[in-house]
Order: C-alpha cells, then structure tokens, then sequence
C-alpha cells in the first residue's frame, strides 16, 4: 500500500486548495460578503484528502454543516463551492444552499446536511442503493464525534453493519462539538470502540497525517468493495479556528491548541514530502503559488457572479 | 372488474410498479416474508421478489426513511413503511427536513423519488400511540405530496402514480379501510395526484372529508337525504396538491360545507380546507365553515371513551344541520 | 422599569424561577458556561446554579426531551433548550407521543411540568435546516401548550408562567426578537397563558400575528394609518390556548381580518386562525380571510430568495389593501 | 448474595401471579372481553421478578407494550391492572391507557409506552431527577431487543452513563421482534456488547433462571445506588406466545420452541425451590392455588366494574 508519487502530489495539493480556499472565506466573512453562518474546514483537511484519495468518481460522499473541505476533496470546482457560499446564482445550489447544503451530485458528492447526524442513515441508503443496482461503488460518510451521540449514528450504523453495505462511516474528532469537549459528552475516549455495538471493525487514525488516513481507508475501502461491510474510522484531529463564524474558541486551553497547531497537517505533510524527495522547496512552492492563484479565481468568479432573481425561491421544490 | 379490498389493491399496486420497473422496493419494520406486514399488505411480494426487494429492517424509524432517502437520490424508488402513523415521531427529520428538502437545497441536482405509507386513525382500541392522524403535519412541510385514498380503487391508483412520483409521496391509509372491497378493473389504470373525487353529488351543502371519514360521510348523507337534505360528499385523494377548484365550485353551489376529519381540529386538515374556503368562497357563504373532527384529545383506550371522540355519522349529520337550518 | 432584551428577559425568568423552585432546572447543548446557549440566553446562569442545574447534554435532541419527561414525571421542572426548533423533528416522539400525552393515557396519575425552549424563524440567512417556523405541528398536539412571545415584557411573563404551569409547554421564541428591547418592570410579574394583547387598536381591519410579525405588522399598521387605514394589531400570545374571544370580537368590530405568521401558508397556524374565525365570526366578515405567510418553499440560503420568501411590510400592507378596498 | 428464604418464596408467588394472571387475560381475549390488542409476559416472569425483587417502593421502572409483568413484579395491585387491561373506570388509568399503556405511580411504576425503546431516555431522566433531588433510589428500565436498535437507545444510555445516573437498562432478549429474528436485525449476538460504546458494563444473564436475574440486578442496584452508574444487563428469555394476539408465531422453530418451554422459569425455579427443601410440594401448590384464587378475584373485579363514562374521555389532557 505504498502511495505512488503522482498521488501524494496530488494529496498535497487538494490539501493547500482547502486550506487557501477556507482562508478565503474567512477573509471574505470579514468583509461581509459570506451570508449566514460558517465553519471552516482548516486544520482537518488530511481526513478529507486522505479518505477522498480513495474514491473513484462515481463513489459516494455524504457531508456536514463543516463540508468545504470533503467537496473539494471529492473534485468539485472551486469556484461553483465558493460562489454557493457567497449565495449565487452559479454557486452549485444556485444560492438554495449555502455552505451547510452544499452538494455537487456530478462527482458523488450527495450533499451537505446541517441537521448534525442526519447523513448518516442517508450514506447507509447510498450503499443499499450500490447493493441493490450491483455496482462497485462506495460511500464515504463525514460526521463529527458530537453527531456520534445522535440516534441516527446508531440507527445508520447498525443497518448498514447488519447488510454489509459498502460504506467507510468516518469520524473527524475534533475533541469538541460547538463548546462542549467530548469528555462532557460522552464516557468514553475512542468512538471508533462504538464499532463492537454493530460488529464491525473500529480503527483509530491519527487525522492530522493524511497518510495514515490514506491507509485506513484504503483498507476500508477494499473492505467495502468487495462486500464485507462498513468500517468506522474515527480520525483524530482538530479544528483551527472557532466552531462557526463569531466563535474566539475560548473553551479550548491555549496550550492545548498551540500543541496541536504543531500537529498541521499541511506542514507535516510538506515536511515528509521533501524528507521523501517526493517534491524539492521550489516545487512544493510551486504547487502552492497555482493553488493560490486557482483560489483567487473561484474568489473573483464568486464575487463577480450575480445574486439568484427572487422568484427563483419559488423553483426546485417539486420536480 | 373483481372486486378486491384496499389491502389487495395496495399490493397489487406494489406488485404491478415492482415488475415494471426494477428499482422499485420496499422496505419496513416487518414487511417482509415472515409477518408480511403489520396489516399484510406486502404479503407475497418477498416471496416473488425476493428478500432484498422486500427488506425488513430493524426497529429503526429515522433510518427507515433515512436510507430510503439515500437509495432514492442515488438512482433507486424506495417505498417505505412505517409500521404505524404514529411513529412517524421518530422520522420527522428525515423527513421533513431530508427528503422533503433535498431537491430544493440541492439547487434541483436531485430527485427524491420516495413513497412513505403508513396507517393512520382509530377504531381498533390500540390507544394513543397507534390511533392517531397527522396528515396535518405533512402537508405543512413543502416538499411532501400527501395522499390520501378511501377506497381500493383509489387507493391502487393513487400509490401506482406516487411510485412513478419524483417527488417525496406520503401515502396514508386508514386501519379500517385495508378490509373494505370495490370492484376494481383488472387493467392498468392510474388515478393522478391533485383531483379530488366527488363521490356523491349534491345541493344543500358540501361535505369534504378524507379516509375514513368518507364512508361516515356518505353514510350520513344517505341519512340526511331522507330528511331532505341532499349533500354533496368530495373526498380530495389528496391533501398536496389539493384540488381547491372542486371545493370551491362545490362550495359556490351549496353555499354550505362541512369539512370532517379524524385528525384533531385544531391545526387540523380541516383547518386548511377551512381557509381555502375562507380565501376563496366566502362571498358564497350562507352559513358558518364546520368542522367535524376529534376534540383535542389524545385518543384513549377504552371502547366507550374512544367512540366519544372518533367523529361519526351523528356528529357529521348534526353538524349538517347546524349550517343548513 | 429598565430597557432590556428579550434575550435578558429570557434570562431573567429563568433565573427568578430558578431561585424561587430548586427542582427547576435548565438542559440543552451547549446551554452552559462554555457556549451559554446558541442564543446567549442562558449567560451566567451555569456560574450562579451549577453545571448540574444547567446542564450541558450530548447532541441528542430526542433524549434531551425524553430526560427532561423523565425529571418532569418524578418532580422536577425541567427547561429543555433544543438548540433550533427545526431540529424539534429529531424530538417529536418524545414532545408529541411522551411528555404531551403521559398525564391522559396514565389517567391523571402524573403531571408533565416541562417547558421546551426553542427558536424558529428565518432572516439571519442559515438557510433550509435553522429558518422553519413550525408551530402548526405544535398547536395540533393535544396535552402541549404553546407559548410565542413576542416582546421583552411577554417573554419574561410568559415564560415564568410556562415554568410554573404543570403542563408541557412548547415556548417559542424568534431569532431576531433577541436583541429587541423594551421597557419592563424591575419587580415580578407574570403573564397569563391564553390571553391575548391588542398591540394596536384600530377600526377598519384586524391583523393578526406572531413572533417576528407582530413587529412587522406593527410597522405595516404605522403606514396603512398615513394612508387612511386604521388596523388594529392583535398578537394572541399563546396559540394554546388560543384567545378566541379577543380575535373574534375584534372581527366583529372591524369586518376584516388579515392573518400574518412567518410558517409556510399550507396548514399553518394561520389556516387555524382563519377556520376559527369561519366558524365563529363569519356573519361578521366583509372580505375574504386573509393570510400572509411564507409562499410553501423550505427557507433558501442566498439573501434575495430568503428576503423574497418572508413575508414583509409590503406584503402585509398588500393583504390589507386587498381586504378593505 | 445468598436469597433469604421468604425473599425466594415471594419470587415464586410473584413469577406464580403473573403466570396465572397472563392466562386469564389470554382467556378472557378469547372471550372478547379484552380490547385492543395484547402482548402477553408469558414466559418471561423470570426478568421482571428478578429485576423488581431488588427494588424498594420508592425506586421507579419504566415499561413496554408487554408490560403486565413489569407491572405486577413492582408492586401493583391484580385487579386494577386486569381493569386496565379490560378498559374499565377501575384500571389504574381510568381505561384510558390500557395494556399498552399501563402505568401505577404509586409503586414507582412510571408507565408503559407503546412507542418501541421510548421508555429509555425517559428512564435516564427519572435518574437524573434521582441525582437532582439527591435520594438513593434508582431505575430500572425494561425493552427488548428489538429496542436496542432504536436511536432512543442509543441516546439515552450514553447521556445515563455519562452522567453516572442510577438506571439499570434491562434488555429482555426474547429472540424476536414480532417476526423478526435478533440475527436478521443486529450483526452481533449479545446486545450487552453495546455497554462497551457508553462505557459501562453489560452483563449476560440467563433470563429464565430468576435468581441468575436477582443476581445481575443485585449487584447493578448496588453500583447505581452507590453513584457508580449503570449496568446493562441482558437477560436471554423467550415469550411462550405470539407477539400479540392474533399472533400464532410460525415464524418460530417448532424445535426452538420446544426447547425454551423446556426451561420454562416457573417450571424450573419450583423445582429450585423443593430441591432446596425451600418449600415442600404442599406449600408450593398451596402458594400456586392462592395465586389463582387472587387472579380469579382481579378477573371478577375487572370484569364486574364498569366502563368510564364516555365524556371522562375529555378530562386529564391537561391539569
Ligand atoms: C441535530 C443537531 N443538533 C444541534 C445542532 C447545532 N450544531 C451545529 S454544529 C454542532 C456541533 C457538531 O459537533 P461535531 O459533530 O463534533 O462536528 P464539528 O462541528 O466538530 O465538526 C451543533 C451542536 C445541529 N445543527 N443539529
Ligand atoms: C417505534 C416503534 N416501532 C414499531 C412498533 C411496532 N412494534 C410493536 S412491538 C414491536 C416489536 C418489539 O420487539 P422487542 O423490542 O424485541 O420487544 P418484544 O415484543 O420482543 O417484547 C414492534 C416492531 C412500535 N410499537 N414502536
Ligand atoms: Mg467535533
Ligand atoms: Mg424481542
């Protein structure tokens, strides 16, 4: 399971494209041109490109309210994300969604959900779905460990475990749901040990280096594929900024978030990458300058798209 | 023509819909080869299917509509049972803010090609939490279409076009109507959402009324045009769309109506109907707008007690001659 | 009297209740000294009661109420926080099927003194899943009181009412009230449920309306008044039990009536509304039933479709003008 | 742990009552004197006696549609359940619960609910009420296992063990939900597994062998009520009828069948008993006839009292 450079290339740069992107939008927030709420991705993004490198086109992805990250990492266009976000009309819900309903069918990506948990029964239905019409297609579930004490984390797990569905149902804990750190939620330390309840395996990753989260679902995704059932990944990791918009983060010691901004799973990467000679300074520079420049694109075409007309709330409610 | 009963029409619905077209398939709590149904309307369908196409599941309601959910944005047509109304409690999200909502959020990226049947109402003595109907919910929920068929002609008609529906279809039966019989042809036939039937013409005074209830409707007006009072009985099939121009064409003949339903009345299904009428026929009007509905209670257990509160052929006629003096 | 927020006010009678009853207590995510509620209400409470009196719980909307049922029937007066009322699916079987209707299907054996807090409304651009205004499901939940507040002065009286009534009570709050100020008096006082408050007389047409609306509406009247119409401004309150008398005698007076909620028009609380008044008022009634509420789409994220979608000013002063020509 | 010997005979006579009590309501449903429908405790004594030889007064349980024996193990009086159960005036909700919803608050029996796994959350919250107004009571919660896979579960044993609340969740593994096997709804054996994904211990129990139960429960009561949290215990039983009443169960093994009946927990704990010279065959047929007499005397109550009155259907909505 060694990963071929093309591929680490590419990790590497997915990962600097959620990174500069999220960066974007918290500039563009503050210059009051995100509508709404948002939560940013940054800090978490080797779950994301790990678990997506993974995927074929024509697999499956369900997300989050925290989903930028998993749709660039599943291949949609930045500029259609970030002009979503900004509420317009060529975002790819036509401003319907925003940044917690953001979808993009054409690369699998079956959307966003706010409501925390939510997607997990809907990921087990994708997998139903795969079984049924005989593909060999997987899902990939997002949730965070606060949605792990949702009654549809168990309810989605249990069928899909009991059916053997081809779904990788992946935790991104990131030790906190809102304020609340998981240890006031919850009595134990590892949601992958919630495996035993539905008899299938539970693995711990570390989720700030995208490799390992490459490995596990690799292996989880062969597991999938050839119709021995889901796995829970729960992948260790940290976000870098507050939960939503105008949260300081106060709740979290500084000490704690110093500890793991040393943890980056960027740096790190990049670190391993030239340590490997998989990538020298001036490329590893290189990649980030065209990601910078392709992030200022999606900005300028968000920006300069236009606002939905009114009356187009009143379309897409029955086809 | 054969006459068949509701139970019978619904699964020749499924049946019909299942051979036509392979991604259809049902799924519920019970549904399949060993209880075929809390009320056996998908008996012999796993049987001739197959057990994936006719997939029990675990207790688990919100996955239950959940997982349809996700098999139908992803190419299939689920239909889902959940066992009793009531429990659609436990789906509400899933529902209400997953099926029903996706398309719209999504921009149109999707469809949602999703039926929910459920049994509603009381009768059977089985108490507040297997009684009650909760159309009411649903139809305040854009994104759902409501069905609701009385009778097995409808009832195979209506499910066999919710099924070729793209859009999210509640479809609510009544416990008491799964065994009651009409001649039904044996051709293909469909009955489209939105077209209200008017199941027995009349003059004095318009009577709306839904499941159940439209037996207990024309029953009375059987009764009151003995007394000569000649009712007009329209049973809307369904509550999303609703077809308003029936009602209301009706209401400017009578200049009279009667809404009945077994849900509770206030912010009941009579209540929308009511102010339909309010909006549109008041100038018609020659009498207060009633409702005949059950009195805010949770439904009880016991038989007398239950009587009391199910509206009945005495209320519907008594409430007829409150607004026809 | 002193201005504060309806967010304070909030605040205020959870804390006079809190020190004047030991058993009552708050729950919710987040509701403690680390977040102190989504909405800021319940600020420093945690610092003055203790982390168990204000109790953070796991994203578990369902238990959060089942837990709260669970204190409620054993002697405790829980106030249950879900954090956005859309999300009050995930918990219907709990509010609906549990806490509404434990005291009747048990015979009277037990009460359920339990108040769920929870926000609705649309404006603040969170789009499908943090904008819904369903109180209809509510007010159609017999054993369920349903409190909407929509002043400082209300709030605080209503809500110390709520947490002293031995009934569940749905309390229903506006995310743009929060920050509304108002003069309101420094010693205790309550407001009764069932009552509603003219906020405005007038004498060509009624409005009514909740939450937000009222302000709105208000704004509506101040320029129908320049333009010749006087409106008179009826907030109900509580919608159960609903103030019938006060609706109904106002029809009388002014032969018109336009209903303005912020929910979508099918089945809303506007349709319950409007069937009060046919029933009750409709010899009274100069012009169709008016009502103004939002066009049955889910809630969009993007500003021009959201603003398009809630009902305004503009749209109100349309209805206005449609019924007194 | 040894059982004194008037505790032991208290068991019998109460496994005895809710025996001969389930054969008259079966009986009196054939006489059409039973409306609704019925989910009848046969064969299951062994957990409800167990579970409520260990409770005082005060304690609480909660219950499910087949809840008679919940019911009578705690405390209640036969006549004014039979009364329930047959929709009189008499029944302990004045008729307007009935079986499904039977509740005696005054024994600390907090009502059955009808909704599947309902009753866990509500539990947890009669904990939490415990924890609170500091007593020492604790709760013990009943469900099958087909509960267990509802979200309810799931959320309402980890909020109970993250707060450490005194419940004891009882899962009565009867092998069938209705016509569903545990095997065709759960990828693992033993729903006690589960307490692994909330951090408290599940336990595995005999659940025909009623001192096997006292003995689980024991030692749950002593951990709940010493602030240590809950215990999962599942007690492997089987119903001797159908789930309820037309139910005639073909789903089920004629083979399988036979052998649960064969560890019949009435059956086998008189044996128990005269083994241990606890009681002789006089006294234990003595008891039985008492037992029988005393239902006889319910089933003539209920039957003789009269309905509500039609109206009462409007009272007790609210206070
Ligand atoms: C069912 C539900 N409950 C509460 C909320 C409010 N809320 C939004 S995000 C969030 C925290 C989610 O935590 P986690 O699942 O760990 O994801 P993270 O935000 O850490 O990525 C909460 C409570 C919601 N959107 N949905
Ligand atoms: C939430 C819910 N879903 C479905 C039903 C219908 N139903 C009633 S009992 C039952 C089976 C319950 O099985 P289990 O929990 O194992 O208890 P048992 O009947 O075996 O005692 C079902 C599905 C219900 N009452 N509630
Ligand atoms: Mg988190
Ligand atoms: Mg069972």
């Amino acid at each position: 399971m060694t990963l071929e450079k093309r591929k680490k290339i590419e990790m590497y740069r997915k990962l600097l494209e959620i990174r500069h992107f999220e960066e974007k939008v918290y500039d563009l927030y503050g210059q009051n041109l995100v509508p709404g709420t948002i939560h940013l991705y940054a800090g978490q993004e080797a779950v994301a490109v790990g678990v997506c490198a993974n995927l074929r086109r024509d697999d499956y992805i369900t997300s989050t309210h925290r989903g930028h990250g998993h749709c660039i990492a599943k291949g949609a266009q930045l500029n259609r994300v970030m002009a979503e976000i900004l509420g317009k009309k060529t975002g790819y819900c036509k401003g319907k969604g925003g940044s917690m309903h953001i979808a993009n069918f054409s690369v699998g990506m079956l959307g966003a959900t706010a409501v925390v948990g939510a997607g997990l029964p809907i990921a087990a239905g994708a997998g139903l779905s795969i079984r049924l019409r005989k593909t060999d297609q997987v899902v990939a579930c997002f949730f965070g460990e606060g949605a792990s004490n949702q009654g549809t984390f168990h309810e989605g797990i249990n069928m899909a475990a009991l059916w053997k569905l081809p779904v990788l149902f992946v935790c991104e804990n990131n030790l906190y749901a809102m304020g609340t750190r998981q240890s006031r939620v919850m009595a134990i330390e590892n949601v992958a040990d919630r495996g035993v309840a539905y008899g299938i395996p539970g693995v711990v990753v570390d989720g700030n280096d995208v490799m390992a989260v490459y490995e596990a679902a690799c292996e989880a995704v062969e597991r999938a594929r050839s119709g021995k059932g889901p796995t829970l990944i729960e992948c260790k990791t940290y976000r870098h900024k507050g939960h939503s918009r105008f949260d300081p983060a106060t709740y979290r010691p500084k000490e704690e978030v110093e500890e793991w901004m040393k943890r980056d799973p960027i740096t790190r990467f990049r670190a391993r990458l030239l340590e490997m000679k998989t990538l020298t300074e001036e490329e590893a520079d290189k990649i980030e300058q065209d990601v910078a420049a392709a992030v200022e694109d999606a900005v300028k075409f968000a920006v300069e798209s236009p606002f939905p007309a009114p009356e187009e709330a009143l379309e897409h409610v029955y086809i | 023509m054969r006459e068949i009963t509701y139970r019978d029409a619904l699964r020749e619905a499924l049946r019909e819909e299942m051979l036509r077209d392979e991604t259809v398939f049902v799924l519920g709590e019970d549904v399949g080869r060993y209880w075929k149904g809390a009320f056996k309307v998908t008996k012999g369908l796993a049987e001739e299917f197959g057990d994936e196409r006719v997939q029990d599941t675990p207790i688990s309601e919100s996955a239950i509509i959940g997982v349809a959910t996700g098999a139908a944005i992803t190419g299939m047509r689920p239909v889902a049972e959940i066992m009793f109304g009531d429990l659609s409690t436990l789906a509400m999200d899933q529902i209400a803010n997953q099926a029903a909502k996706l398309r719209y959020m999504f921009g149109g990226q999707t469809k949602v090609p999703l039926v929910i049947r459920m049994p509603f109402g009381a009768g059977v003595n089985i108490a507040a939490h297997h009684s009650q109907s909760l159309e009411a919910w649903f139809i305040h929920v854009p994104g759902l279409k409501v069905a609701v068929p009385s009778t097995p002609y409808d009832a195979k008609g209506l499910l066999k076009t919710a099924i070729r529906d793209d859009n999210p279809v509640m479809f609510f039966e009544h416990k008491l109507l799964y065994s009651i019989k009409e001649l039904v042809p044996k051709e293909e036939y469909t009955v489209p959402l939105g077209v209200a039937d008017v199941k027995r013409e009349g003059e004095d005074v318009t009577i709306v009324a839904t499941l159940y209830m439209v037996h207990k409707s024309l029953a009375a007006a059987e009764e009151l045009i003995k007394q000569g009072i000649s009712a007009e009985v329209i049973d809307p099939r369904t509550l999303v769309p609703l077809d308003k121009e029936t009602i209301v064409k009706s209401v400017k003949k009578t200049g009279r109506i009667v809404i009945v339903t077994e849900d509770c009345k206030t912010g009941g299904v009579s209540a929308e109907i009511s102010a339909v009428v309010a909006e549109e026929a008041i100038d018609y009007l020659d009498a207060p707008v009633k409702r005949v509905a059950e009195p805010d209670t949770p439904i009880p257990f016991s038989p007398p007690l239950e009587k009391f509160v199910i509206p009945d052929e005495n209320k519907i006629i008594g409430a007829v001659k409150e607004v026809v003096h």
